[in-house]
This record gives structure tokens, C-alpha cells and sequence, in this order.
């Protein structure tokens, strides 16, 4: 009888695995349709890097090479001068290695000046691998292109139809929690 | 010729086939090579040979500052992400005297925990993978990239987020991450019972695995094996508990062990891990408080003297790093302690003797990760 | 990759025609090589799950390098890893393509300045397609099959000549003066 | 400095050409696939009630015109097993997206309909490659052998009353050579690779043959006992008041879990163990050869379910509606009848490879020779034993 009851627990075992499996034939799959639908990607997801421009066309890089310093993989390479007029440098090359970086975002910690950010476009794969090799205006028609970005120091931020910058509502911002629950705080309060 | 190595004494052998398995084989979860000799079905040799990604970790990282270290850990163990960086992290921390905050501790221990389910399904899927079952692999996949989707919303990236820093972490957390893992964790809980009845309870996981590739509690032990491996085999030896860190004093969990040091004890000991994590997850959701510091204060540049070990329990076991300081901004030398490279000791003892279809579940069982193997 | 296997474009129209049906069918029916290396392959199985779901183009994996079309290169190649990575290569039934995923494949990555690390893949297999990333996200991948597929399929990128190898990176050793091949 | 100069737009962008889903259209599916099961039925009718038709018409029904007649017949049947093929195909792959919450193929062609005629399409302009340390020509017949035995099944299969090549006398016996045979195919294609995965494939097909054949000896002993008959006509015509299901359940059940061990299919697919050998047998074959093998699976993966409704599920009985049994009606419904039976056979094979891990190879042997061979003999025994009480 126990090699009786032995089979009937292996077939039971064994249907119970087979219902499970065919519960999902009643399910939507939870597939993204990737190309033909745009990915929604969280704001701080780190894809590719770019270097943000002011709104007025003029440099927010101040060239003091903290992200060159920073960079675990050592693909940033920036070449500057003094500048003639007032004080600061001017960039000469600021050229960042794509191919080899490693996307740890640790030149946008370092960035005192939020110039350089992470972007979320990752749809870089080429033909071509020295399309790659960003130099600043590939970095600037990084930034051009995105519709947000995000640095540590000033948060999301977010271009606006008129071409303004602006800082992103605080439901977007990875430490938006105090802000975010602060009016709710007040109303109980109130 | 180099693919003998180790095998000269029987090359003369007719009775013996020697068959390379991999680096190019489904089963062996990456680049391991392991040369097999076969009487029949049955083995008579067993000789791994590693270093197919031997990517020189140490040196590099010896030659990066201390920040620069931290994303470099990261693509050891690249299954379990974030746990990678923590024994660097608490190193230095010692070493320096930084401060970490309560909250930035808890944030730490629940992503430690997610990374282990991620890491736990991932091996799940792939060990159902090897033993012919196609369907688990997906099941267990998308589970992984909703915790990959919470991951990504707070650190910035999927796997390798380098989001652990000295002092705490980098970001804090996203609005929803509380909501985001508690959804989660539902979720998770109703699909247990499914894995369950998928892997545990069928009779024919149980064919493969029950008394298959027994490893004895003294030799497991002799070899130096940890996490889930050591404890199929008995011993219930857990950093979390024997060395505590992070905030894991403050949260209850058990150390599951099982006795009979099988393939089928070392699946169930990974099942209860998983029970164990959401545990701890549960009680860290209460504990943490949604707002507040999540980075103590820690210099810019970090100059560090002194030697420290420390160690981690991550998805695989005990994972450590030894530090050492000179006095200047980079380590003068980092050892890593890899948990994988130490479980992956006990493959002679397990496969000779046993049946070739044997070999793929107990290599399965292993859980071998090559970036932490090979380093 | 023509049908007469040149890479001269056929100039009759009915060749022309079949070879583009060929084509055509070669695009819709990339069969991957099941070659993971490193945290890239994580993010490769991730391309195949219920999230992406590469198998909506057609593409499953395929164990053995004779019967797969497209091998992806995910993860850091060392210099141990080179032969064996060429070995397939070569196992590979013609037509074949090779796809570099992620930053080590591409250049050797952060792992560059190492003494153990091939930089860039393409020094030893000639590849179509590069994914820069560390590792890229599984849509990343899907969209460099996609532009393989599409490489395959148009005809003004199909007849494009694939960039030179270069061959001054010594990966194959040599065999000694008693025919063995040094271990790496 | 690049020597290639870099190109003005950086991005290459993917061309989204075709058919944007969005979403899942389930109609649209059916629709679709429906269409493949009008074709396959079409095909069928063609086959066994239009060519001979066809040759009626012409007057050329005797002689050499017979001999056409069947020729024409088996072209068909290659054309069938073609169409059977690409159907299975996406039916597995859509299936097991089904079950495994994604889609499986659905981009090429209206919901992915013509994904499996590219995998063809590509197959046949791959290179067929024979390795150095083959055996050539063994290696060359061996897809061969294993295609035409499993097609060989064809010649007995009854789609409906009269519809079958050769309703043989000793159709039993035939089925128990040609399945044999299709096993010599693995094992000759296995051992001439000149590789060591393959061989071990190929002696594990081997040792796999000589358990699970006995068994399925004495289920189609028992079989023919009960039916009176070795012919598989006169089998399905005995089962017109009750299907052989209730009185031979235990042949049925051996016969199920043989038929998985013959057709290589999980939880007894040893020989092809994906995660073990590689792709065992098949380890070395690219190309058309490898073409073949597939393609003889996945016309095994129809013929052995059809086995199992002829013999236990009543072939192709069904209501008639007052049709004459004979006529060109009739045929279709039957023929019919049988193919929805076929396919819910196929569903639950499909359903098990969905759902199952792989046994340890030895596990069948030991299975077989110590579970399977004294309950086979026991069926037989039964049957004898209830053929003598009832009938």
C-alpha cells in the first residue's frame, strides 16, 4: 500500500506542478513592447552621460577636472587653458571614452557644478565603434536631446517646451521623501 | 597539451573518455572548465580548471583611490550586486573612524536582503535550467527584474548600481521604495508556493537530487566552504549572526540548516533563505524611518593606515576583504576573500563517482559565480 | 554574406531577389550562441525574459556553435578565454555574426589597464555590432539585434565592407619546439 | 584621431518596418493559426480522398496508374509532415511563451504566423557543415534515416475509415521495425560525429531503445490481443462501442510515458539533454541536416500522440450525422475528429515539456525494467484474460 500511496504522491506532485504552469495561459504577460513602445526609465537610472549646457548657450563646466580625478575607469580626458579674460579656464577637449565607461556615475558625484549628469538614453549601440568616442558636442547633443537629467547636487532636473531648465516636481527626485511628505505633514497638523 | 593537465596518468587508459565541459557549456553557469574522465556514465576524474575571467581585480583596485575601489567590487559577484561592496565599505569604515547613521544601516541591510532573493532566483531558475525544466528560468526572471526595477528607481542602474558608499549610502531612497518593496514582498509570497511545487515537491527534482553529491559535515568544513553549501551540510555558521554588521543585530532571522548535505538540502536550504530574507525585509520596512540622514560625514580623500579584514554573508557565503592602508589615498594591497572560489573546492569530492547527469545538478547546486571565482 | 557567398552584390535580377529572400529570412531567425562570460550574460538571460522577451523576433539560444547564427560576446575576454572564444567562432557555420556586448568586449572597459584583459573583442573576431554599457540594460541588447537584423536585411549596409581585423595583438601564441601550445 | 570619419548622426537608429502589436490581439492569433489547421486539413482530404479521385477521374486506376497513384500520395505526405512541422514548431514556442507569461514570436508575420517558415527559409541557406573527424557518409544518411522512419509511421496512420496508404494486416509489426529504426538514426548520426558529446547521445539513445521497446511491445501485444487484429483499421473499427482507454488503461498509461522516452521528449530526452551534452546527438549537425533531425522530432511529436488516439482513444470515431460512412463528408469529419483528438494529445506532450525536469538516465532503464515490463506483462494478461470473458 505504501508503494501505492508513493505513486499517488508523485502523479499528485507532478499534476499539481502541470496546474501551475498552465494557470498562466489566463494571464497577461507583463512584456514591454521595447521598440515599438518608448521604455518610461526612472529619472536617476544611470545610461549614458552627458554635459549640460546653461540656458543662455554658455558653459556650466567650470574645468576644475574633479570627474577626470574621480573616474574609477579613467576615460574622462580634459584639456584646458587659462582664460584671457576674468578668471577660470576654458575648455579645450573634454572628451569622455563611452566604450570603456563603466556607468557608476561617480564624475557626476564629483561634479561641483552639476555640468555633467547621467542621462537616461541607452539606445547607443552602433556599428561603429568610434561613434562612441563623445567628444564635447556629442556630450552636448547628449544633454540637448534628453528631456531630464539628474545630478546629486541639484537633483532632477527637467527641460521645459520653451527650452528652459527647470528643477523636477519632487515625486521624481531619489530624496524627494521629506519633501514629498512635508505638505501632508502641515494639513494634519492644520 | 595544455587541456590535460592534470590527467597524464590516465591518458593511457582505453576504458576512460575524457570530456572537456566547458567554458563554453550551459551548465557550468559561465566559464568554468572542468575536465572529466568517464567510465561509461560514471566519473572517475574531476579537475576544474578556473581563470577564464581572470579580469586582475586586486591589482587594478590597488592602483584606484578608495572611492574608485567600490565600483570595481561590484563586478565580482555581478549576481548579487550591491552585497559585493560592503566588505570594502566596512573595512574602510573601520580603518577611518567613519560614522554611520542608524537609517543608513537598515537601507544598507534591505538591499542586502533584495540582492539576495535576486541572486537566489537567479540561481533557482538556472539550476532548473540545468536539470531540464525551461519554464521556473522565466518565472524566477521576471520576480528578479522587479526587484531590479526597485533597485534601479533608487541607485540608478540595475545590477552593478554602486550605490554603497563610506558612510552610508549615496542616494536616498526613492518616495516609492517602501511601497515599491512591500508590493513586492506580497507578490513574492504568492509565487513561493508555486516555486515550490515546481522545484521542491516534484518527484523528479527529488529523483535527481535526493542523495545525490553528498558533502560530509567534516569535509565541507576541511574545505572551506560557506554559506548555503556549508549549511546543507550541518553546520549553521552565518556572518549575520557570528559576525554581526549593518543593522542585522537588530532584526530576528534564522540560520536554516539541514542535516543530510545533499544536492536536494543545499535547493531547500536556498528556499528558506529566501523565506528568511523577506522576513528581515518585513521588519526592516517597520523599523527604518522614512526619513532622515542616509550618509554620515566621511572626508573627501579617504588616507588610510592600518590592516583590516572584514566579511560579508552574501547569496554565496563568506566574502571578505582585506585592507591595507599606507597612509595614502590607495589601498597598498586588497586580498578578496571569494565565497564561490571556496565552495568550488568540493567539486573532486562530489563528482567523482557520481553519474555525469549527477555532475550538472550538483554543479548547479554549487552556485559558482566566475567573476568572484576568477577575479 | 551573399547566397553564392561572396560579397559582391549579385547583379541578376533573380538572384538578386533570392538572395535578398535569404537574407530576409537570415534576419528574422537569429539564433544566439549560449556563451556567457560574465555580468553581461546576466543581462543577456535577461533579454529572453517575460520583461523584453527577445523571442518575439524569432531568436532563441542554441547550444552548440554549429547550429547558432549569432554569437554575443557578453563579458570581459582574457587572454586564456581568447582561443577558446576564436575556436568557436570558427565552429560556427557560415553566415555568422558577432555582436560585442558591453564596455570589456568592446575595449576591455575598466579592466583595460590589466595584464590579463584582451582590449576589445574585435581584435580577435570580427564584429558587427557594439553595445557600450556597463553592463548595457537587456533592451540595449535588443536593439543591437535589431540593427544586426537590420545589417543583415538592407542591402546598402549588407554590401558594406566589415572593417579590418587587426592582427598586430599577439592572443595566439605560438606553438613551442615540441608542438605544444604554451598555456596562457 | 578616428581613421573612419564620424558620421553626422551618431545614432543608429532601428527601422520599425512591419506590424506594431502594442498589444496582444488574441483573435488575431487564432485567426492566424486557425488558418495552418485549415491548411493541414485541406492537406489531408487532398491526400486521401482527392488524388485518388483524381486518378478515377482519369481512368488510370490500375497498373502502373496505382503505382503513381501511391507516389503522388507520399509526395503529399512529405508536403504534410512540412506544414505539421512549422505548425508544432510555433505552437511549442508559442505555448511555452504562453505558460512562461510572454509572448513567444510575434513580430513576423500577423502574430508571428511565418516566424517558423524563416527558420526554414534560413536553415536551408546556412552551410551544411561535415567535420573533419566524421564519418562522411554516415554522418549524411543519418538525418536521412531518422526522417524517413519517423515518416515511415505514415503508411498505417488511419486519418478516417479507408484513408491511410496501407491498412496492413501486420500494421503492428511495422510500427514496431520502423520506430526501432528511427533510434538507428540517432545512434549513427551520434557515434559518426567525431565528437564526444554526440557519442555519449548516442549511447544513451541506444541504451534508452532497449528499455523502453520491450514494454512497447507488450503494449501493442495486448493491443492486437483485445482488438483481434494487427491491423490498425480493423484496432480503431473495434472501438466503436467503447474506446480501448477503459479496458486497457494500464497498456495506455506505459504507452504514454514510452511514447515520451521514444520521441526523446522531456522528461526522458536524454539523448538531446540541452543542459547536459550540449545538444547531444545533434551536437556536430548545422544546416539542412540539422533541419532534418528537427523536423523528424516534430513530425514524431504528431505521429505518436495519433498513435495513442488510434489505439486507445478510438481513432477517428465521432458523431456522423446521419452521413454515409464512405462518402467525402464523412472522411472530412472523421478526419476531423481524429485531428482534434491528435491535438489535445500534442497539447498535453507539450504541456508536459513545459512543465517537467529530466530524469537521470539510468532512472529510466531501471524504471522501465523494474516497473514498466512486469505491469506491461500484467496488462497483457488482463486483456487476454477479459478478451476470453467478453468477447
Amino acid at each position: 500500500m505504501s508503494l501505492l500511496n508513493e505513486v499517488w504522491q508523485a502523479v499528485k506532485a507532478i499534476g499539481t506542478g502541470m496546474a501551475t504552469v498552465h494557470k498562466r495561459v489566463y494571464e497577461e504577460a507583463p512584456t514591454e513592447f521595447y521598440p515599438y513602445v518608448e521604455l518610461d526609465l526612472p529619472p536617476v537610472s544611470v545610461q549614458s552621460l552627458a554635459l549640460v549646457e546653461n540656458e543662455d548657450g554658455t558653459e556650466r563646466c567650470i574645468v576644475c577636472l574633479q570627474c577626470e580625478r574621480a573616474c574609477p575607469s579613467q576615460v574622462i580626458s580634459i584639456e584646458r587653458h587659462r582664460n584671457p579674460e576674468g578668471k577660470g579656464f576654458l575648455i579645450d577637449r573634454f572628451d569622455i571614452d563611452l566604450v570603456n565607461c563603466m556607468y557608476c556615475s561617480a564624475c557626476v558625484e564629483a561634479c561641483p557644478v552639476s555640468s555633467i549628469v547621467t542621462i537616461q538614453d541607452f539606445e547607443l549601440s552602433t556599428y561603429d565603434l568610434h561613434t562612441l568616442k563623445a567628444d564635447i558636442d556629442f556630450l552636448h547633443e547628449q544633454a540637448r536631446r534628453s528631456k531630464k537629467w539628474y545630478s546629486p547636487k541639484l537633483g532632477v532636473e527637467i527641460r521645459t517646451e520653451d527650452g528652459r531648465i527647470e528643477k523636477a516636481p519632487p515625486e521624481m527626485q531619489p530624496g524627494g521623501l521629506a519633501e514629498l511628505l512635508k505638505p501632508a505633514a502641515e494639513e494634519e497638523e492644520s | 597539451m595544455s587541456s590535460t593537465i592534470g590527467l597524464e596518468p590516465v591518458l593511457g587508459r582505453s576504458d576512460e573518455m575524457i570530456v572537456n565541459m566547458g567554458p563554453q557549456h550551459p551548465a557550468t553557469h559561465g566559464v568554468l572548465r572542468v575536465v572529466i574522465g568517464l567510465e561509461g556514465e560514471r566519473i572517475t576524474r574531476a579537475v576544474p580548471h578556473i581563470g577564464y575571467l581572470h579580469r586582475n581585480h586586486e591589482k587594478i583596485e590597488e592602483s584606484r583611490t578608495y572611492f574608485q575601489v567600490v565600483p570595481f567590487t561590484d563586478r565580482m559577484d555581478y549576481v548579487s550586486g550591491t552585497q559585493n561592496e560592503l566588505p570594502v565599505v566596512l573595512a574602510v569604515e573601520d580603518l577611518a573612524g567613519i560614522e554611520v547613521p542608524e537609517r543608513a544601516k537598515m537601507i544598507r541591510t534591505m538591499f542586502f536582503e533584495l540582492f539576495r532573493i535576486a541572486s537566489h532566483l537567479v540561481w533557482m531558475g538556472t539550476a532548473m535550467l540545468d536539470l531540464g525544466a525551461i519554464t521556473p528560468f522565466l518565472y524566477t526572471f521576471w520576480d528578479r527584474e522587479i526587484i531590479l526595477g526597485i533597485v534601479e528607481r533608487t541607485a540608478g542602474a540595475r545590477m552593478l548600481p554602486n550605490y554603497y558608499t563610506f558612510g552610508g549610502v549615496r542616494r536616498d531612497l526613492h518616495p516609492h521604495f517602501f511601497k515599491d518593496v512591500a508590493e513586492f514582498l506580497d507578490h513574492l509570497e504568492k509565487r513561493m508556493p508555486d516555486y515550490e511545487h515546481l522545484v521542491l515537491e516534484n518527484p523528479i527534482v527529488h529523483a535527481r537530487t535526493v542523495g545525490v553529491g553528498v558533502l560530509s559535515k567534516e569535509r565541507a568544513v576541511a574545505r572551506g566552504v560557506s554559506g548555503p553549501v556549508l549549511r546543507a551540510s550541518g553546520v549553521a555558521y552565518d556572518v549575520r549572526k557570528a559576525f554581526p554588521y549593518d543593522a542585522y543585530p537588530e532584526v530576528e532571522f534564522e540560520i536554516p540548516t539541514s542535516d543530510a548535505g545533499d544536492t536536494y538540502a543545499r535547493f531547500w536550504v536556498r528556499f528558506q533563505e529566501i523565506y528568511q530574507s523577506v522576513k528581515i525585509l518585513r521588519q526592516l520596512l517597520e523599523k527604518t524611518p522614512k526619513t532622515g540622514p542616509f550618509k554620515g560625514r566621511a572626508p573627501a580623500r579617504l588616507k588610510i593606515s592600518g590592516e583590516r579584514y572584514r566579511a560579508v554573508e552574501n547569496s554565496r557565503g563568506e566574502l571578505g576583504v582585506y585592507v591595507v592602508g599606507d597612509g595614502g589615498d590607495k589601498p597598498y594591497r586588497i586580498k578578496h576573500r571569494g565565497a564561490a572560489f571556496s565552495n568550488l573546492q568540493v567539486i573532486p569530492d562530489l563528482f567523482i563517482g557520481a553519474k555525469f547527469s549527477d555532475a550538472i545538478a550538483i554543479l548547479s547546486s554549487l552556485d559558482p559565480v566566475f567573476g568572484e571565482i576568477d577575479r | 554574406m551573399g547566397l553564392l557567398g561572396s560579397d559582391e552584390r549579385p547583379r541578376d535580377i533573380i538572384l538578386g531577389t533570392l538572395d535578398d529572400l535569404i537574407n530576409l529570412a537570415r534576419s528574422r531567425s537569429m539564433w544566439p550562441l549560449t556563451f556567457g562570460i560574465a555580468c553581461c550574460a546576466i543581462e543577456m538571460m535577461a533579454t529572453w525574459d517575460p520583461k523584453v522577451d527577445a523571442d518575439r523576433f524569432g531568436m532563441f539560444f542554441r547550444n552548440t556553435p554549429r547550429q547558432a547564427d549569432v554569437m554575443i560576446v557578453s563579458g570581459t575576454v582574457n587572454k586564456k578565454l581568447a582561443k577558446r572564444l576564436r575556436r568557436l567562432y570558427d565552429q560556427m557555420a557560415e553566415p555568422k555574426w558577432v555582436i560585442s556586448m558591453g564596455a570589456c568586449a568592446n575595449q576591455g572597459g575598466p579592466f583595460r589597464h590589466g595584464y590579463s584583459v584582451v582590449e576589445g573583442v574585435d581584435k580577435i573576431v570580427p564584429v558587427d555590432v557594439y553595445i557600450p554599457g556597463c553592463p548595457p540594460r537587456p533592451e540595449a541588447l535588443l536593439q543591437a539585434l535589431l540593427l544586426l537584423r537590420d545589417k543583415i536585411s538592407d542591402r546598402e549596409l549588407r554590401y558594406k565592407r566589415p572593417q579590418e581585423i587587426a592582427t598586430d595583438y599577439d592572443v595566439f601564441a605560438e606553438p613551442g619546439e615540441d608542438g605544444r601550445i604554451p598555456v596562457l | 584621431m578616428s581613421l573612419i570619419p564620424i558620421p553626422e548622426d551618431r545614432r543608429f537608429k532601428i527601422k520599425l518596418i512591419g506590424y506594431d502589436p502594442g498589444r496582444s490581439r488574441p483573435w488575431l492569433e487564432r485567426f492566424v493559426y486557425s488558418l495552418y489547421v485549415v491548411a493541414f486539413w485541406l492537406f489531408v482530404i487532398a491526400t486521401y480522398a482527392g488524388v485518388p479521385a483524381l486518378f478515377d477521374w482519369l481512368g488510370w486506376d490500375g497498373g502502373w496508374g496505382y503505382v503513381v497513384m501511391r507516389a503522388l500520395q507520399v509526395v503529399m505526405l512529405f508536403l504534410l509532415s512540412a506544414v505539421i512541422a512549422l505548425m508544432l514548431i510555433l505552437a511549442l514556442r508559442k505555448y511555452l511563451g504562453k505558460v512562461q507569461e510572454r509572448y513567444g514570436p510575434m513580430h513576423y508575420g500577423p502574430a508571428g504566423g511565418i516566424q517558423t517558415v524563416f527558420d526554414a527559409l534560413k536553415l536551408l541557406g546556412k552551410e551544411d557543415f561535415v567535420p573533419a573527424a566524421a564519418d562522411w557518409l554516415t554522418f549524411r544518411l543519418a538525418p536521412a534515416v531518422t526522417f524517413v522512419s519517423s515518416f515511415a509511421i505514415f503508411a498505417v496512420v488511419p486519418f478516417a475509415s479507408g484513408w491511410t496508404l496501407a491498412d496492413s494486416n501486420v500494421g503492428l509489426i511495422y510500427l514496431i521495425a520502423v520506430s526501432t529504426l528511427s533510434a538507428y538514426g540517432v545512434l549513427l548520426g551520434g557515434a559518426s560525429s567525431g565528437n564526444k558529446w554526440a557519442l555519449i547521445g548516442a549511447l544513451r539513445a541506444g541504451a534508452q531503445m532497449v528499455s523502453y521497446e520491450v514494454p512497447l511491445a507488450l503494449v501493442f501485444l495486448s493491443v492486437a490481443v483485445w482488438s483481434g487484429s494487427m491491423s490498425l483499421g480493423k484496432i480503431v473499427d473495434a472501438q466503436l462501442g467503447v474506446w480501448n482507454v477503459i479496458p486497457l488503461f494500464i497498456p495506455f498509461v506505459l504507452y504514454v510515458i514510452s511514447s515520451l522516452a521514444e520521441l526523446k521528449h522531456i522528461p526522458f530526452d536524454f539523448p538531446e539533454a540541452e543542459s547536459e551534452l550540449i545538444a547531444g546527438y545533434n551536437v556536430e549537425y548545422s544546416g539542412m541536416s540539422f533541419a532534418f533531425f528537427f523536423l523528424a522530432e516534430f513530425v514524431e511529436l504528431f505521429l505518436l500522440p495519433a498513435l495513442i488516439v488510434v489505439f486507445f482513444f478510438g481513432g477517428w470515431h465521432g458523431p456522423l450525422f446521419g452521413l454515409e460512412p464512405g462518402t467525402l463528408a464523412a472522411g472530412a469529419l472523421q478526419s476531423l475528429y481524429f485531428s482534434v483528438k491528435t491535438a489535445v494529445w500534442v497539447w498535453i506532450f507539450l504541456w508536459i515539456r513545459a512543465t517537467l525536469p529530466r530524469y537521470r538516465d539510468d532512472q529510466l532503464m531501471e524504471f522501465a525494467w523494474k516497473a514498466m515490463i512486469p505491469l506491461a506483462l500484467l496488462g497483457l494478461v488482463l486483456a487476454a484474460y477479459m478478451r476470453l470473458i467478453w468477447r
